[in-house]
């Protein structure tokens, strides 16, 4: 019991490696910071595979197995320890969050070989490590916060790592606001629990809640509150605006942060609370729907983006939709699991990317790509298994978790036809838009200078996590495949306990509707596959597939044709939709005009100067009064002491003669 | 009769002070006479000679010289203090010197019961109650100084104060560590903490264990009453007379008899605390030592009685007959049982105080005088360390003695 | 033995804290000054003895005891002032050091 | 008029009349003097209430040391007589006559009091000895003891710093 005795260590090596290089590390060779930072994070992967091998050994009855540590608030009943918590979703995203960080930190030693402020930015990634392993293990709702802001921290940071780029400490700055907004909500909501429960701590919240039943009002009040932050921090209409800018940010990041962690906490924090919401149908309801919604959204502004960043960008928000549509009707473990699928191909796609980029020499624009297939096979070969995966091609990884999340949605117990037609809809474009971008960047002639820009493959220690991410993004979702032919189903049966643990017992209509629907009858496997390889989402990600083929390798022009015809829209998803605008007319202009002329010039100017001066003035004026009495005289100011005194003794005599006498 | 029985602490006390008293003048009388033959003998001089057999009578004639020599007081003097300093000195001085346990205070006073016969006051607090007297000692120099108005006594007065002050620390820290040895600060109990034998041999005085803080005692004492190697404040040959410069007459005895009383107190300080005050030195079983006060008077008898024979011419050897037929009167008094029981505490604590006194009058005709920074670093740098370190050794041993007894 | 109430010490530390009071505003020299500080000391520390006594407890002499150990280092700092003073400038009066003043 | 009562009036008419002297005499010196007599008749009075360890310890530091050291400045300064100029006319109206006014008042005020658990000073109580004192001071007021410990060493240290002429 090495690390579950001292669940600290896991969260202490990347801090450490934070503070080392950060501290130390601006003028020592990129070798050493690479060396700490590499070293730190890889050490906390191997405490991260020792605590599942020592979960492993733990009886039922131990789990969530919680190391507390020290309390760090304690005011009247408000209490809060530092404690962690290790069970089956914590051992999940603690072993995708470090195995992918880990990856990305290898990857960056390569990308940011030649940029400034290295140490900083490693420093960086160690310490939104630390904040997003705090986040994972968190045992109660501050805790979790912690790492909550601190994520967002280091989000704010490495958006703006180019802090001489305008543009990026624009969308740093965007990034911070925006998932503030949500945060609010957030921190509501985490108060609501308390005034609620009269506790944050996870499992104190789920047992009194089994116990003695809330009002559904207020529990649905909770819900949608913390659900604000999810969709700030996970980018969800309508806060996502942030995500697509903060791909101003390096590659590495957009991987690490906007794609594989961070944004997936508020996936997290949702399943994580899955007592509370499956007690709250509304906010459930709630939740899927803006889940669809987003992922169909996001993939149709996807589809005519041309920055090659960006599109991922819009998937991500998009595949995030999925996974809230999975919470949205209460199959969590399937949203986990296409979480943590997500982490590996996306995290790929991005790095792919990043190849790309680093390749053409920071060229971003598809248009101005094409053909790079054979100048950089490795990355053309990864990254197009990774847009096999995300487009739900039977056999790769994203296939068996979108498929369930579709499956969940169309035959769970709180089914939905709409939002599974939004969803294969979404799924669809999707395929689509991402075989789009493969064939504008890989296929066809080049668009690009030839004689200026001259590819290159990256170097080694790119391209190996690039393979080893591709592995993943194939046989990460194969364990699952069982299940699909109607056999065991691994993974949500390794993750059922905690959201069977506080599951609340089946009212009359679910039960009714689990009998409706009773679990996949056993068919023969062969004919169960067939069913599945045959469903909508294959047909609707080959027909994608296909689409994109017929219009960029068949007859290229078709698309300038095609966007003419339809200009309008072309126009309205390019822009997105004008949402940023629409926000910047509706709430940015009026709030600067506020503070400008009511709270700037109107109170702090009138107001509050007037009060500073005013009080100054008159202290002045008394004092130029009061000035008369100081004579500089001791015996006077004797004599003045004196009277006081007597002053005094007379009160006290008058009072409390009556007492002595 | 009855008014004598009910106030009979009253009655004793008035007895015993005025017996005291006059037992001191007469010694301070004859300690300048002491002084000024022994110096004399130093210095291979005969000292004061003509008048009275071996100057004998001399204190006498000083007496009177000082009664009826013209008593003048300085016109810019301030007159109050100028009266005042050498009485505060002198009073305090003698004072001081009440306290002093004599003897057993297993002896009875005659007649009344219930009253000791060799202590006019025995209180709990004996040592601290002579520390405060003689604290109060400084004003004397002080005010004589500031009083005379005039440069040398105000540097003396001030040389003095600061000296005194300084010196006075030490001194106490210096003895404090007897008084953790014996626990109390009553003198009887002091003493007789000091009673009993090493190897039946040593007797079990405070000198041994509390060597330093002896010899810090001594230093310090010495410079307490301004003797040489310190008496700066008088120093000759820098300020003439000090402050008593301005002080003629009987005001200028007073400030010589206060010095005289004070080197009796601290004398008998010393003997108390370190050499156990009215205590034979020699164990008890030597029953032989109840006759050593009348031997020893029978032997000065004896040598007087050489002298006259021998030496003597015309009045003198008068003189020096009535001295040898008083000392063997004495010696046959002594020589009685009863008187020789009572007399022992009275005959060593005597004795020592009396070595320690010429121990001062040594000093004075041997050292030279210390310059004043030297004095000020001494006292400072030194002594006041080093009897720290007594007391915080003490302190610790006595501790570490309590432990190994839990 | 007849019994002095407790009253009467208070009355005399009244009477001499007055005194220094009086003292304080008084005096122009700033070592006398000093002096009535220590006068009103000396009467608090006889309140404090007398309470002592008529309650039979040791708190107030301990009390004492600190006063006198303040007294003490007050003495020693305030009077090291005196002297830069003086030295500084050629007067004890504090009339003379109204140099507060604008 | 017992032996008790006439030392408290005696010693209190001198310590009276010792702080008048503080007040009326022009020679600093003189006032110290008046101190010292105030000092002295204090402590008498506490040996009257049963205090000798306060009575000597009075005598040793307040008459001995401080006093001594006050002497001695004055000397050194050589302060003369202090000018009676009046610069402050509301110490002279207002100051001298409140210091009065609360001294009678105060005095009338106790004198008439009768504190309460007070039982007079009865001379049958023992004396407080100095065994039980210093217990009293190393036992329940050990911290206060050493804080002023270390209080007069930052005294001493100041006083050095001080009187220090800086070369």
């Amino acid at each position: 019991m090495l690390i579950l005795d001292h669940l600290w260590i896991i969260l202490a090596l990347p801090l450490a490696g934070a503070a080392i290089n950060g501290l130390l590390g601006k003028h020592w060779p990129q070798s050493r910071i690479n060396s700490v930072a590499i070293g730190s994070v890889t050490l906390a992967f191997l405490a991260v595979v020792e605590l599942v091998r020592e979960f492993w050994q733990l009886a039922p009855g131990q789990i969530p197995f919680v190391g507390n540590y020290f309390t760090w608030i304690l005011a009247g009943p408000f209490r809060v320890d530092f404690a962690l918590a290790v069970d089956q979703l914590t051992v999940v995203m603690l072993l995708t969050v470090s195995f992918v960080g880990m990856l990305i930190h290898i990857y960056s030693t390569g990308y940011m070989a030649h940029e400034g402020g290295y140490y900083r930015f490693f420093s960086y990634l160690n310490l939104f490590m630390f904040f997003m392993l705090t986040l994972v293990m968190a045992t109660n709702l501050i805790v979790m916060f912690v790492g909550w802001e601190g994520v967002g921290l280091c989000s704010y940071l490495l958006i703006g790592f180019w802090f001489l780029k305008k543009s990026a400490i624009d969308a740093g700055k965007k990034a911070f606001i925006t998932t503030r907004i949500g945060d609010f909500g957030f921190t509501v909501g985490v108060l609501l629990v308390f005034a609620t429960f009269q506790s944050i701590d996870f499992g104190t919240i789920f047992k009194s809640l089994a116990t003695n039943p809330v009002s559904e009002l207020t529990l649905t009040a909770i819900c949608i509150l913390l659900f604000t932050g999810a969709v700030g921090k996970s980018a969800q209409v309508p806060l996502y605006v942030w995500l697509p800018d903060a791909m101003e940010g390096p590659t590495p990041v957009s991987a690490l942060i906007h794609a594989a962690t961070m944004v997936t906490a508020g996936v997290y924090m949702v399943a994580r609370m899955n007592p509370l919401f499956a007690r709250a149908p509304v906010a459930m309801l709630i939740v899927a729907i803006v889940g669809a919604v987003t992922a169909f959204y996001s993939a149709t502004i996807g589809l005519v983006q041309t920055d090659i960043k960006k599109v991922l960008a819009y998937s991500t928000v998009s595949q995030l939709g999925y996974m809230f549509l999975a919470c949205g009707v209460g199959s969590y473990a399937t949203g986990i699991f296409h979480l943590m699928t997500h982490a590996f191909f996306k995290g790929l796609l991005f790095l792919a990317a990043g190849s790309v980029i680093h390749a053409m020499g920071g060229e971003q624009d598809m248009m101005k790509m094409g053909g790079l297939a054979k100048k950089i096979p490795t990355t053309y070969w990864t990254m197009l298994i990774a847009t096999l995966a995300i487009a739900g091609i039977p056999g790769f990884a994203g296939f068996f978790s979108k498929d369930e999340i579709l499956e969940a949605v169309r035959s769970g117990p709180n089914a939905n036809l709409i939002l599974w037609l939004l969803g294969v809809a979404g799924a669809g474009m999707t395929s689509f838009y991402m075989f789009r971008l493969v064939f504008l960047t890989f296929f066809g002639a080049p668009r690009y200078d030839e004689h200026h820009v001259h590819v290159h493959e990256s170097p080694k220690n790119m391209t190996i996590p690039l393979m080893i991410l591709a592995f993943f993004s194939i046989f990460g979702g194969w364990f699952a495949a069982p299940h699909l032919v109607g056999g065991a189903d691994y993974f949500g049966h390794f993750l059922e306990p905690v959201f069977s643990m506080y599951a609340p017992q089946p009212t009359g209509e679910q039960a009714a509707a689990l009998a409706a629907n009773p679990p996949a009858e056993a068919v023969s496997p062969a004919l169960a596959l067939f069913h599945v390889v045959t469903g909508w989402p294959v047909i609707v990600a080959v027909l994608g597939l296909l689409v994109a083929w017929w219009l960029y390798i068949q007859n290229p022009d078709a698309p300038k044709r095609l966007a003419k015809s339809v200009h309008g829209l072309y126009a309205l998803l390019l822009n997105k939709y004008y949402v940023d605008e629409i926000y910047a007319a509706l709430i940015v202009r009026p709030l600067l005009w506020i503070s400008t002329n009511v709270l700037w010039h109107g109170v702090d100017q009138g107001l509050i100067d007037g009060v500073v001066n005013g009080s100054a003035h008159l202290a002045r004026l008394s004092g130029g009064r009061l000035r008369e009495l100081q004579s500089g005289n001791t015996r006077s100011y004797a004599a003045w002491v004196l009277v006081g005194v007597v002053g005094f003794t007379v009160l006290l005599l008058t009072l409390f003669v009556t007492g002595v006498h | 009769m009855e008014f004598i029985s009910q106030h009979s602490v009253l009655v004793a006390s008035i007895i015993k002070i005025a017996v005291l008293l006059l037992i001191v003048m007469t010694a301070l009388a004859y300690l300048s006479w002491a002084e000024r033959k022994i110096i004399a003998h130093i210095q291979s001089r005969w000292g004061p000679y003509y008048v009275g057999a071996h100057g004998l009578l001399q204190p006498l004639a000083d007496g009177l010289k000082f009664l009826f020599k013209e008593d003048l007081t300085p016109p810019t003097a301030d007159r109050l203090a100028y009266l005042l300093a050498p009485f505060l000195a002198f009073s305090l001085a003698v004072t001081a010197i009440a306290l002093i346990p004599f003897g057993p205070p297993s002896v009875p006073f005659p007649f009344l019961p219930g009253q000791q016969a060799f202590s006019v006051t025995d209180l709990s607090l004996g040592l601290l109650v002579v520390f405060a007297i003689t604290s109060m000692g400084v004003y004397g120099v002080v005010l004589a100084g500031w009083s005379s108005n005039s440069k040398y006594p105000l540097l003396g007065g001030l040389r003095s104060s600061a000296q005194m002050v300084s010196y006075e620390v030490s001194l106490t820290m210096s003895v404090v560590g007897v008084v953790l040895m014996a626990g109390t600060l009553n003198f009887n109990e002091i003493i007789s903490n000091q009673r009993g034998y090493w190897f039946h041999l040593i007797p079990r005085w405070h000198v041994f264990p509390q060597i330093v803080g002896f010899l810090c005692y001594l230093i310090a004492a010495i410079a307490e009453t301004n003797r040489i190697p310190f008496d700066l404040p008088e120093g000759e040959t820098e300020l003439v007379g000090g402050f008593h410069t301005e002080y003629s007459s009987f005001k200028f005895a007073m400030f010589f008899m206060a010095e005289y009383g004070n080197m009796i107190t601290v004398s008998c300080l010393a003997t108390i605390l370190f050499f156990g005050g009215w205590l034979s030195p020699f164990p008890d079983r030597w029953t032989w030592q109840v006759y050593l006060p009348g031997a020893s008077l029978v032997l000065l008898g004896l040598y007087c009685a050489y002298d006259t024979v021998t030496t003597m011419r015309g009045i003198a050897r008068i003189q020096l007959t009535v001295v040898t037929l008083l000392c063997l009167g004495a010696a046959l008094l002594c020589l009685l049982p009863p008187v020789a029981a009572v007399i022992q505490g009275p005959f060593w604590i005597t004795t020592k105080i009396l070595l320690f006194l010429f121990f001062y009058m040594w000093l004075r005709g041997t050292l030279p005088r210390f310059r004043y920074d030297q004095l000020m670093s001494f006292g400072w740098k030194l002594l006041l360390p080093v009897s720290l370190a007594n007391l915080v050794v003490t302190a610790a041993w006595l501790m570490w003695g309590w432990m190994r007894q839990g | 033995m007849s019994v002095i109430p407790v009253s009467y010490y208070l009355a005399l530390s009244a009477v001499l804290f007055g005194l220094g009071v009086i003292a304080f505003v008084f005096k122009r020299n700033v070592i006398t000054i000093f002096m009535s500080i220590e006068l009103m000391l000396n009467a608090v520390n006889l309140a404090f003895v007398a309470f002592a006594r008529a309650h039979n407890q040791l708190d107030g002499l301990v009390f004492v005891f600190f006063v006198i150990v303040v007294a003490a280092a007050e003495a020693a700092v305030g009077l090291a002032l005196v002297i830069m003073l003086a030295q500084n400038r050629q007067s004890l009066s504090v009339e003379r050091m109204n140099h507060l003043k604008l | 008029m017992t032996v008790p009562f006439l030392l408290f009036f005696v010693c209190g008419a001198l310590a009276v009349v010792g702080a008048i002297l503080v007040i009326a005499a022009r020679e600093p010196v003189h006032s110290a003097l008046a101190l010292v007599l105030v000092m002295v008749a204090l402590a008498v009075l506490y040996l009257l209430l049963g205090a000798p360890f306060i009575a000597a310890v009075q005598i040793i530091v307040y008459a001995g040391a401080i006093m001594v050291l006050f002497v001695f400045v004055i000397m050194l300064l050589n302060a003369g007589v202090e000018e009676r100029t009046d610069f402050s006319s509301i110490a002279k109206y207002v100051g001298v006559p409140l210091g009065f006014v609360l001294m009678l008042w105060a005095a009338h005020w106790l004198w008439h009091s009768q504190p309460a658990g007070a039982i007079g000073t009865a001379a049958t109580t023992p004396a407080a000895s100095s065994r039980e004192l210093s217990v009293e001071l190393f036992r329940q007021y050990l911290f206060p003891f050493e804080a002023t410990s270390i209080l007069i060493l930052i005294a001493i240290l100041g006083a050095l710093v001080l009187a220090k002429r800086e070369e």
